[in-house]
């Protein structure tokens, strides 16, 4: 239960998100448009983690899809930060595997033009620690 | 210095003031004591250099009742009190003509006597070099080394009021010092550590009153401790209470209004580190309600006469 | 020298049982200055009174010390006994031997020290004490009433009802507020304008009730009771009094191009206008900033079938001055345009539209006679979404922080009007909670729901945006854990409701305090609602706080209640323990105005001899405004010198208790 | 130890400034409701915690007082609306700066009592004695002429 508890409390560190600033309005995931891929949605991960039920966010796959456009960021009337949470409970998982799947130095190379900014530093936040 | 001769003459020649605060050499070629000089009296002996530590501030409370318009040079650190008095309303701004003036930090000749000099004769500074004359020989010393404490710590360089200012981009070429450092010390002494300390310190006060005399904040126009009616007058400390009140009930009357000009330390001799306390103020009200810089303009409220729904509870301090 | 009497109750056993009385006496008769001291079963009953009296009388006390229970309790009662014996009220000084001593502890002999401690307390204190005068003040008998909506109109109703003169200040060109814009009202559904309009036309020809409308409130100075206020009477250009309202000028008007304010936008009206037809005073106004008159110099149309004369293109703001003995605000406030929240699309989009935008459209006075057609083609909408929280309850910059509190109910309103309408609509509702705490209010969003099939959605929307001519609002349902897509016709806006925008300056004139939202504060949170910490200043409406109609109407009386318990009064009686400045001592520093709640505190420069031949000096010193200070305190602790001290509650007197404790 | 033993004899002197409308009728309640409380407490009747000069305090130790409690309405429900803000600030700093002096910051509190809260005032003053006796006699600021 403590190391629970510990997780939740490194999660909200990281993210810097209080999660009882919340309201239950659900316009993140009124917003998200990866909600459909997303098992977990927004306003799922901040009452999931709020209540410490964090292992099956980390065992999802809306972590991966989450697009990190930060739009339930950008909407949120309590300034609760759905997104960086989901970010949080990515980086926990990647710091568990240890690894970087991407070193900014190998980058240049996988550049495209028509590849939105965005993606980029999606990706950097995603596929690497 | 020969820019701000100029400044004064054109400025007291042609009518825009009629006398001018500033300092002037004294008995010594180091003294330095602040003078009000007048088309009559000329301007000689009005020197400005690293020896005018003074802070000229105060001075206006009677010079802006005189008649006719006073200029003032006006260091950077000593703006801050004038702001406060301007906010406070113990200036008449009017009257009140300010030319702002570099400084590069100020030499303490008392810590040029500390060097072990005595016998001293004659004081000059030479660029980076303090030259010290005595009657046993010439030694040279190295100015950031005899640089006023005060200054060590040096808030910004930034002349924040006047009509007209006076650049330089001289600088003292120091690296300032934390300034809540010896407030830091203290407070991670044990309460009897900190009290033997004070105990230590005020019980060598002697009531001089030069601490207020100096202070520019300290202005009222009867202390209260000089008023019979307050009941708690007191012209000398008769016993350990009233050396730690008197300057308790100082440092509180000027709290969230002290600019930290640290004259009180500087003149106090009996070198009892009043700054300390006012620091310690400073310290507390910027980390619990906000760095809050007293005299920084005319208009702001102080942190005691403002407040927040928020504020901490006063258990914070015990709960330390 | 004093002369101190000490009176010791027994307060039958409820003292004596615990504190030995007598050594009371005994020990306070020790003390000095004290000349008489004696004890007694029932001080506060009329033989003990008398007891008191004949002994200031017969020993010519100068000060009393009553030792007995609370001075919450029978301090009054003391302090009147004593100006029957001729001797100042406020040199009585009570010592709580009761509550705070013999009630809460057992042991007598502790019991009896803790009282002689206490007495001794208050004897030093008394000799301390001044005889304090409380300040009379005439009261003008006036009341002014700053807003003209239905907190307004009450309140002025109910003042010029009790025989006071009343008058009413609106900056718009009627009175009525948002309330008339209001189609019908819940939750019972009767429709605004029938309940309001009587109420409007009242006021108008209320014999004590003189209406400033297209008026604003420039200048207010004084203090409780004696308040001088200037106001603006902005220039109609046209005459009042010849004016019949006949309305022909309006009709004729070329210049029917600008944008209806009455109506949101919807629709135009004339540059000459009578904002609705239920106006009053039913005047126009001519808007020179639309007026062909004024732009161009030619025009005159409105002049010309003016029969009555009535159009005077000459006629200037005139500015009146008149006294008052109270004010109450009641200025209201206003509906957001969520202009801010771009993913609602209301710039964007002329189908979105806020809730007093629909209200407009559902009237049948409004742009499109009562049929609900949605503004972009003119079509009757069948699938509707309501957004509800539309800016309420939001940490962000573009949020209030507050719940606007009737949202709920009208957006409910709405949906049952709606269906009631057109029962082929489709309605759906996005909330996050829904509230509704109010007499009948649960009943009537749950007909909305069971009744009416409106369907409520549990959730937000994330973005509106079009396709195929449709509105597609995207939401969540969080009760279905998924994300949907709504087709619409029409999106409605709950906007968040803020205070009037001129409330701030009005606030600071009248040094009405106000929180961080804008809204008025009042003097106590529970205990003095509807009035303003500032004395004589009241709050009427929603310039305190979101409330509904009945809300409001209850504390426009309320506050108009407040009113007349003022102006019925000849004087005011001061509260004499107020702060004062010591001349002599004052800086001038304003650290005192900095902190004083009610703006007591003023400034003046004072010539003062120093010394030296002939010399004067001028000093900047406090003046406090007694009638003003409420006696806080706030401002002796800030001033450094002492000289601002507290009539009644001295630095001296203070200490003087102290060192009796300590002693 | 002699300190020690003679703590439970200790009768400190405590000074509490209660403000009119709050916490003065909350002791008042205190005594309605017959809740007891060491006798070593004596109350001064303020309109406001926002009356309170430091002067007082320091007055009061300097004549003897062991401990110095200031009571007052609920930040938010002062009858002047805005007086116990004011105080909340000018009393943390007053004991920040008897801490800083080395004077046990114990001997110092401010707490918030209602006129509803009767219990809440007995409980904090007997507390407050507790802390007071177990820190003995205040020694440290002190006029020693003042008391015999």
């Amino acid at each position: 239960m403590s190391s629970v508890n510990n997780e939740r409390e490194e999660i909200l560190r990281m993210s810097g998100v209080d999660p009882t600033k919340c309201m239950k309005c659900g316009k993140c995931s009124g917003t998200c448009p990866a909600f459909d891929a997303m098992e977990y949605h927004p306003h799922q991960f901040v009452s999931m983690v709020n209540k410490g039920n964090i292992e099956p966010l980390k065992q999802s796959n809306a972590i991966w899809q989450c697009l990190s456009c930060f739009a339930c960021m950008e909407r949120c009337p309590r300034d609760v930060k759905p997104a960086k949470l989901i970010e949080a409970v990515r980086l926990t998982v990647i710091r568990e595997q240890g690894m970087n799947h991407l070193e900014s130095e190998n980058v240049p190379c996988m550049l495209d033009p028509e590849l939105p900014q965005q993606a980029i530093v999606s990706a950097f936040r995603k596929y690497s620690k | 210095m020969q820019g701000i001769i100029e400044k004064v003459t054109e400025l007291l020649d042609n009518g825009t003031v009629d006398r001018v605060l500033a300092w002037k050499a004294g008995e010594f070629s180091y003294d330095r004591t602040p003078a009000v000089f007048d088309k009559e009296s000329g301007l000689y002996g009005l020197v400005y250099d690293s020896f005018c530590v003074n802070n000229l501030s105060k001075y206006l409370i009677e010079e802006s009742k005189k008649d006719g318009k006073v200029l003032v040079l006006m260091k950077p650190c000593d703006s801050y009190g004038l702001n406060m008095l301007i906010k406070e309303h113990r200036v008449d701004r009017e009257k009140i003509y300010v030319l702002g003036v570099p400084c590069k930090c100020k030499v303490s000749v008392d810590k040029i006597k500390a060097t072990g000099l005595t016998g001293i004769l004659d004081i000059v500074e030479e660029g980076n070099d303090i030259k010290v004359t005595t009657v046993y020989g010439d030694t040279t010393l190295d100015r950031k080394d005899v640089l006023c404490d005060k200054c060590m710590v040096c808030k910004d360089k930034v002349v924040v009021v006047y009509d007209e200012k006076i650049e330089s981009d001289e600088t003292a070429g120091i690296e300032k010092l934390d300034r809540m450092a010896e407030v830091e010390a203290l407070e991670a002494m044990t309460p009897d550590e900190r009290f033997n300390f004070w105990r230590s310190q005020l019980s060598k006060c002697i009531r001089c009153n030069a601490c207020r005399n100096v202070c520019p904040i300290c202005s009222c126009t009867k202390c209260v401790f000089d008023n019979d009616n307050t009941g708690i007058s007191s012209k000398a400390n008769v016993d350990s209470f009233e050396e730690n009140m008197f300057h308790i009930v100082r440092a509180y009357h000027v709290a969230g209004r002290c600019t930290d000009c640290g004259e009180c330390s500087r003149v106090c001799p009996q070198n009892i580190p009043l700054h300390l306390l006012n620091r310690k103020f400073i310290k507390e009200m910027n980390e619990l309600y906000g760095t809050y810089q007293a005299g920084t303009d005319a208009e702001a409220k102080d942190p005691l006469t403002a407040f927040t729904k928020e504020d901490a509870e006063p258990s914070v301090i015990y709960n330390r | 020298m004093h002369k101190i009497g000490v009176f010791v109750c027994w307060c039958g056993s409820n003292i004596a049982a615990t504190v030995d009385v007598k050594a009371v006496a005994e020990a306070a008769s020790k003390e000095p200055c004290v000349v008489y001291a004696t004890d007694y079963q029932y001080m506060c009953s009329e033989s003990g009174q008398n007891l008191i009296i004949d002994a200031i009388k017969e020993h010519n006390l100068t000060g009393v010390v009553i030792c007995s229970c609370s001075p919450r309790m029978h301090e009054t009662t003391f302090r009147k006994a004593a100006q029957k014996a001729g001797l100042n009220p406020y040199m009585v000084e009570i010592a709580n031997i009761r509550e705070q001593c013999s009630w809460i502890h057992k042991d007598m002999a502790e019991a009896t020290a803790k009282a002689i401690v206490l007495a001794r307390a208050a004897i030093a204190k008394v000799q301390l004490n001044k005889p304090l005068i409380a300040g009379e003040s005439e009261v003008t008998k006036r009341c002014l009433v700053i807003g003209g909506g239905i907190a307004g109109i009450q309140t002025a109703l109910d003042v010029a009802e009790a025989g006071f003169p009343v008058d009413i200040v609106e900056k718009k060109p009627t009175i009525g507020g948002k309330m008339a814009q209001l189609d019908k009202t819940f939750p019972t559904l009767d429709c605004a304008a029938c309940i309001l309009t009587p109420r409007m036309v009242e006021a108008g020809a209320h014999e004590n009730i003189t209406l400033h409308t297209y008026s604003e409130v420039e200048e207010v100075s004084g203090f409780v009771g004696n308040f001088t206020v200037k106001i603006r009477k902005k220039a109609r250009k046209v005459k009042m009094d010849l004016c019949t309202g006949c309305g022909l000028c309006t009709e004729k008007c070329p210049m029917k191009k600008q944008p209806n304010e009455f109506n949101m936008g919807l629709d135009k009206r004339g540059a000459i206008y009578i904002p609705f037809a239920q106006a009053v005073p039913k005047v126009p106004v001519i808007d020179v900033e639309a007026c062909l008159k004024f732009k161009t110099g030619k025009c005159g149309i409105c002049s010309k079938v003016c029969t009555a004369g009535a159009i005077d293109y000459e006629q200037q703001d005139e500015i009146i001055e008149q006294k008052y003995g109270a004010i109450v605000l009641a200025t209201g406030f206003d509906q957001i345009k969520p202009t801010k929240f771009g993913e609602l699309g209301y710039s964007q989009y002329p189908d979105v539209v806020t809730s007093l935008e629909y209200e407009r459209l559902m009237n049948a006075a409004g742009p499109t006679k009562g049929h609900l057609l949605r503004p972009s083609d003119g079509k009757p909408p069948k699938e509707i979404v309501f957004v509800q929280c539309v800016g309420s309850r939001g940490q962000s910059c573009r949020d209030k922080s507050y719940c606007s509190k009737v949202c709920c109910m009208y957006t409910a309103k709405h949906a049952i009007l709606t269906k009631d309408h057109y029962p082929d609509t489709n309605i759906h509702v996005f909330y996050i909670d829904e509230r509704t705490p109010g007499k009948n209010f649960d009943e009537f969003y749950r007909r909305a729901v069971e009744q009416y099939g409106v369907d409520y959605i549990k959730g937000q929307v994330g973005k509106v945006y079009e396709e195929n001519g449709k509105l597609m609002v995207q939401g969540s349902d969080l009760l279905a854990n998924e994300q949907i897509t709504l087709a619409a016709d029409m999106v409605v806006l709950a906007a968040a409701i803020e205070p009037d925008k001129t409330a701030r300056s009005l606030g600071t004139m009248l040094t009405a305090s106000m929180d961080t939202n804008d809204f008025f504060t009042e003097a106590h949170a529970k205990l003095r609602p509807v009035e303003s910490p500032t004395a004589g200043v009241f709050l009427s409406g929603m310039c305190q706080g979101p409330k509904d109609i009945p809300e409001t109407v209850s504390q426009a009386g309320a506050a108009a209640v407040k009113v007349i318990g003022l102006l019925t009064k000849d004087k005011l009686l001061g509260n004499p323990c107020v702060a004062h400045s010591d001349e002599m001592l004052c800086n001038g520093c304003s650290q005192c105005a900095r902190v004083c709640p009610y703006g007591a505190i003023t400034y003046v420069d004072k010539e003062f001899r120093v010394p030296g031949p002939k010399r004067v000096e001028t000093r900047r010193v406090a003046v406090v405004n007694e009638a003003v200070c409420q006696g806080c305190g706030a401002c002796t602790v800030t001033c450094p010198s002492t000289a601002m001290d507290l009539k009644g509650f001295s630095n001296r007197q203070i200490m003087s208790e102290v060192d009796a404790i300590c002693k | 130890m002699q300190v020690n033993e003679s703590s439970k004899e200790f009768k400190p002197c405590i000074v509490a400034f209660c403000c009119n409308w709050c916490s003065y009728a909350g002791a008042d309640l205190a005594g309605s409701n017959r809740l007891s409380y060491p006798a070593d407490v004596k109350i001064i009747r303020v309109p406001c915690s926002c009356r309170v000069n430091p002067l007082f305090i320091l007055r009061a130790f300097q004549r003897g007082a062991d401990g110095v409690i200031l009571c007052g309405c609920h930040p938010g429900d002062c009858h002047y609306t805005t007086g116990n803000y004011y105080a909340r600030r000018r009393m943390t700093m007053l004991f920040s700066m008897l801490d800083y002096l080395g004077i046990e910051k114990e001997r110092t509190r401010v707490e918030w009592v209602s006129a509803a809260e009767g219990a809440k005032f007995a409980a904090t003053m007997n507390d407050f004695i507790s802390t007071v006796q177990s820190l003995g006699e205040n020694r440290k600021l002190r006029d020693l002429r003042c008391k015999e």
